[in-house]
């Protein structure tokens, strides 16, 4: 094995409980995202612009859509002869199999894939964010700073603060503090699950970790805390880009939004930061004489007869004729019916909203959601509900 | 299932009248319909059908050939055994040029004789079509045919360059007549001829032997006598495509979705080369009806009656009417077009407008600015 | 997804606890055999060449280098846009994870996917097994006899007959008996754990199967014995050609021996029936003046400046000057000293054999084994021990 | 590590006199080695040193080549951005083919632009070594040359065709000649010139304005005094692969081992397309000595000095010395060769006895029966 100065583990077990029944057969990471993408699609094409080009991909939950999508990595470009992309499910051994335990249990197992490459850097990464970053700024910073481990940091709102991990840092960036969710926080950075560790103190950490008695397990709230008691060398990287955790359906459906903006502050358009995904083979979009379009992003293959107004429309979606779609988003190959109204909503691969019938509100809270697959319908068909 | 059938594309005597469209591309690799090249439709067909190894017969321009097909993973025919072969003529010697389509089949023998498939599919790539080869591979085998020519009912009056076919009551092809002929009849040859292996090799040979150079010229029409050539009609869609008003005509006709999907769906999907490009983007104010528009465009104008390919921007108060522009064209802020076919990677300027006729459309050459 | 008229579902997840060292950090699938190829390679190959081109890979046991090894399918020509091979770990559902039970329930656990391409047949088969056969001649007998299942048999000798699963068959070959590995055996027809099912059937057996208690979920032990008392049309399908069962180490060493026959039963030179693997690039083989090499095989990449008989050599092997190497099989990468005697062994990969030593002996009843990347050498150096 | 460095192959203009070997394929593609083609080692170079983009300028005879390098995977060269970009000569210009390389890079000026790549190096592909083009960059830019010509030490007469080279004490290169000079040096050019791409770009402009349209002879060398032409000294193994003598010497010398190691590994291991070959079977009875054999050769008589390629059946009694058996080369029973070269499948018959000499072995034609 060729020797990499940084390769990346990329944690894609999440199971996205919050994401209901979007995630009831699919791993959170891939969760379909902003007409083309899934979710996973960011973080892989982030370490393939970065110039990383040895990913560990860590499943657990549902992988059999997540393993079939991400084959051996040929759409990011990471079918490489040397290192390239790997998907490592738990497994069992001479002893007997372990599932990961939590994120840090997860790299634990697998040291020895890590090993192989003989990494000075590791990146740990998770595949349910939404962001685009250069892995390798990050990367500088920490050998500038002659790091053990540095944390990517964003600036939340203070009310957001009680949320995530909060870092506190000195003038230099080092950390100083790190709490998990506080009811108090005394900062409003926000770590974003991004680490870059020297794997020497990583190894050493997962290892003591392993050992101890009890331990979630987890980065967040058990290495990060750990490092920082044995005064070892964390700093912060700021970012301030786009960067969404998308894990409940309310926060799924705003960031497909906000791709909807005038100028929207996650950039798909940019040439050279290409966002890498499985590219359906489907016919251009066909537009009716009927049809209205605006403020909205429509992938390959849709069918559009009807209105559609601040929305995204995946591949193969079809709109029938007089329907109306606002503020929504529409899924792989579901089918709006003539006539259907879809406002604030969520509707899922393959599902079916029927003629005449209305899914969500413009005076609701809460985001309407239709599971892949399901079908909504009126008691009676339209004909004889409104026979013309 | 894997059909004893092997597939040639035929890129050799391409006739065609398109103009700046093949100025520095081969037929095949004229752009189509928003995302395609003309011979991912007859490829895919074959794909689709079974066809486990596909000759391609390039000619001249084809570096947008080998470009476009690479080793033919987009049509999953990058395979251990089969799959898919470019097969320029031979450059050491120039004459190659000059001679006809029998003298790559005779190059080729190896290649064909090779190959354990029992029959060969010869076809062009100009055809916008959607193909099953298993169903015409029955017909010729029940009807015991030598040779099964694909047919196309062509009542009217059309816009491509098509020959001519006249039948029997049973079907049998009796006249063929190329596309300048005076031969009345409302039938058209797809340019696709069933047969098995060991036929088309003795034509070649023969009419090679006998200074004929040309297999349908040559080696097929004068022997429609003296074998069973019958006719296998195509229902679905057909697009001839090599003149300028074809080319239009047919792109335009995919705005009609009965077209579209019948086109693009039925038998099967229509594979092309991928390209990492994000959805189109609507913007306030944009106003696109009737018309099909391929990825990773913006549009901020209005687009009616037109065919958008990857990456266009259609940028504030621009007009696109009844216009085909393709790859990454830009239409200014208060550009229009009318009745348009925009080559690659063309500029048009704000307030530019430029119009044609259906006829004659105003063509624009590549990466040029307006 | 596309419809197939029969997939197979390869069981690859065998531990190989009985080949010891050489399945240490490997799973019995992904064992080197033949110079060239690991174990799985003659099931995939069958496959591909018997049409087959959906397969689903059954994974549980230190996958890590067999999930490398396979990746997507290219090596076997199975990276197919539909179909094609796809890797199946245990995974983690909405109610937890659930490791294979048994073959038949590492089945049961992959319905779905099977379901995915609505097949008429499936396939089952071993990862453990060395054989060249054509399945779609047995899945025409098995559409002749409209079976239920068919099981592909060998005949065994007697004396062997107990350690095998033992039918029983009519004049047509319709099975009436079952016995897994009998002490007197009625028959020397033995199971070779190759199976065609109908889908229907199997379908209803493995749900049946799964909510049965106790049941071990096993296809020898449980599905087929289940089946042939429910009445249903089991018929044997009859190979003559050559079928090893590499499960010992004995037997490993005996298939590769095999293999040197001048005649050998198992022909992988046949141009109409490649074994497919996944090629080292290494460059061609080099014999030195002072070489000699009889009746052996040897790989590309390898070195041999010593004598060579009766032996199989994989790629990147090193034989030093004046070694002599009988009998014996020495697998990717492993070095043999200067002055070193290799008899009736086998090395495993990367392993060294230093100057001067002897591993194994003509006189041994065992087979000596190397362990990978285990290094034999003399307490002393061969240069002192024996000085010139 | 990614080099910001683009490859460029060039096969325009090859010097070579290959007689047989290059009648249906071009020099690049000539087997060397057991198993490979002599492109095979400079493509590897860069794909070892990290250069991320290759294009190789094809000029004739070049299907094999194609067949050969596919989409570049074998090379890992299979790449969403940048990659391997094969660029033939474009067919709708037959005087095309008569012109120089620099009108190949002026056709392809767009290729270059749309590159960021700062440096180019443009080889070709007869050189049968393993070079470390990282290292040579580095030389590049710490010395602040404009152009950078790999050089090796040449001390004996030598069998292949070279330009020599001539530097100052500082290394600088002051003189280099074609091979038909009468410069006195031992010191040979290994036609690898690394300069940025701009300046690439403004020799390819300047030269062929002036009516000039040759890279090395017309734009490099009356430069010399203009320009900072400085030498980067190869160390390793270097094999000048274009007339049948050298071709004949270079692949005797992988018969020892240093060489073997040498060029096969290192800096790196050079890579080919692979094929699915069992291994090598010796049979009792076989005699296989100082030989470097392919897989799936099967051998049952005497192989001695020679090099076999992949499938060679050597049978009972035959003897193979002193010579070079390409791809699924039969020796019959008590067949006899004595410095001979069997180009891809010829059969030898049985006790038929062949013999060349080291310095004109005996060739054999492709297929051919003897």
């Amino acid at each position: 094995m060729s020797r990499n100065e940084c390769i990346a583990m990329l944690l894609a077990g999440g199971e996205g409980r919050r994401l209901g029944v979007l995630t009831k057969d699919l791993a959170k990471p891939a969760v379909h995202f902003g007409g083309k993408y899934r979710i996973i699609d960011f973080t892989l094409s982030n370490c393939v612009n970065s110039g990383i080009e040895t990913v560990g991909v860590l499943t657990q939950y549902q992988p059999l859509v997540l393993n079939q999508y991400l084959g051996i990595g040929s759409p990011w470009g990471l079918d490489r002869r040397e290192g390239g992309m790997h998907v490592l499910p738990p497994y069992v051994r001479q002893k007997g199999g372990v599932w990961y335990k939590g994120t840090a249990n997860a790299i634990y197992q697998n040291i020895g894939f890590i090993e192989r490459y003989e990494p000075e850097y590791v990146l740990i990464i998770s595949g349910d964010h939404i962001y685009k970053m250069d892995y390798s700024l990050m990367l500088e910073q920490h050998k500038r700073n002659h790091a053990d481990a540095t944390i990517a940091v964003i600036t939340v709102p203070w009310a957001d603060a009680s949320r995530f991990g909060i870092l506190s840092v000195d003038e230099e960036g080092r950390v100083v503090e790190f709490a998990e969710k506080p009811k108090q926080p005394k900062s409003n950075l926000a770590s974003m699950g991004v680490y870059i560790f020297s794997w020497r103190v990583l190894k050493e950490a997962l290892i003591a970790d392993e050992a101890t008695s009890p331990s979630s397990h987890d980065f967040g709230k058990d290495i990060i805390p750990k490092l920082l008691a044995d005064q070892s060398r964390l700093y912060s990287y700021r970012f301030d880009g786009y960067w969404k955790d998308v894990g409940t359906i309310e926060s799924l459906w705003e960031a497909n939004m906000d791709l909807l903006e005038e100028e929207p502050s996650l950039d798909l358009y940019d040439r050279d930061w290409r966002i890498y995904s499985v590219n359906p083979n489907r016919p251009a979009q066909y537009l009716s004489p009927e049809a209205t379009v605006l403020s909205s992003m429509i992938n390959e293959g849709s069918v559009v007869e009807g209105h559609v107004n601040r929305s995204v429309l995946f591949h193969g979606v079809k709109v029938g004729e007089g329907s109306v779609i606002e503020d929504s988003v529409i899924m792989p190959g579901a089918i709006i019916g003539r006539g259907a109204k879809v406002v604030r909503a969520i509707v899922g691969e393959g599902a079916v909203v029927g003629e005449g019938c209305q899914v969500g509100s413009a005076a609701s809270e809460e985001i309407a959601v239709v599971g892949s697959g399901d079908v909504v319908k009126l008691e009676k068909p339209l004909e004889e509900a409104n026979p013309i | 299932m894997k059909l004893p059938l092997m597939g040639v594309i035929n890129l050799i005597h391409e006739t065609e009248e398109m103009g700046s469209l093949t100025a520095s591309r081969c037929l095949a690799t004229v752009p189509f319909a928003g995302r395609y090249r003309l011979i991912d439709f007859v490829l895919s067909s074959m794909v689709n059908s079974g066809v486990p190894r596909v000759a391609v017969f390039a000619h001249t321009k084809f570096r947008s050939l080998m470009d476009h097909l690479g080793s033919g993973g987009n049509w999953d025919l990058h395979r251990k055994q089969n799959g898919l072969f470019v097969l320029p003529p031979s450059m050491e010697d120039m004459t190659d040029f000059g001679k006809g389509d029998l003298y790559q089949f005779y190059r080729n023998r190896d290649y064909f004789a090779r190959s354990g498939l029992e029959y060969v599919v010869v076809a062009r790539s100009h055809m916008a079509c959607n193909v099953d080869f298993a169903a015409i591979l029955d017909q010729h085998r029940e009807k015991g045919s030598d040779i099964t020519v694909v047919c196309k009912k062509w009542p009217h009056a059309q816009t491509g360059l098509t020959r001519k076919v006249k039948l029997d009551a049973g079907g049998r092809v009796v006249e063929m007549q190329d596309h300048f002929g005076r031969l009345a009849s409302d039938l058209v040859s797809m340019e696709m001829y069933i047969m098995r292996k060991d036929l088309l090799m003795d034509l070649v040979e023969t009419s090679l032997a006998q200074g004929k150079d040309h297999l349908v010229r040559h080696a097929i029409v004068p022997r429609l006598s003296e074998l069973n050539v019958d006719a296998y009609m195509h229902d679905g869609y057909l697009g001839v495509v090599n003149t300028i008003p074809s080319y239009y005509r047919h792109n335009m006709e995919l705005l009609n979705p009965d077209v579209w999907n019948e086109l693009f769906f039925r038998p099967g999907p229509i594979f092309t080369k991928v390209k990492d490009e994000p959805p189109t983007r609507y913007r306030s104010g944009s106003q696109a009806i009737h018309s099909l528009v391929a990825n990773g465009c913006e549009i901020e104008g209005t687009v009616e009656n037109s065919i958008l390919f990857r990456g266009v921007k259609v940028r504030k108060g621009a007009v696109v009417r009844n216009s085909i522009v393709m790859q990454n064209g830009i239409i200014g802020e208060n550009g229009r077009l009318e009745n348009c076919i925009l080559d690659k990677e063309v500029e048009i300027r704000p307030q530019q407008q430029l119009r044609g006729t259906s006829e004659m459309p105003f063509m624009a050459l590549k990466r040029n600015v307006i």
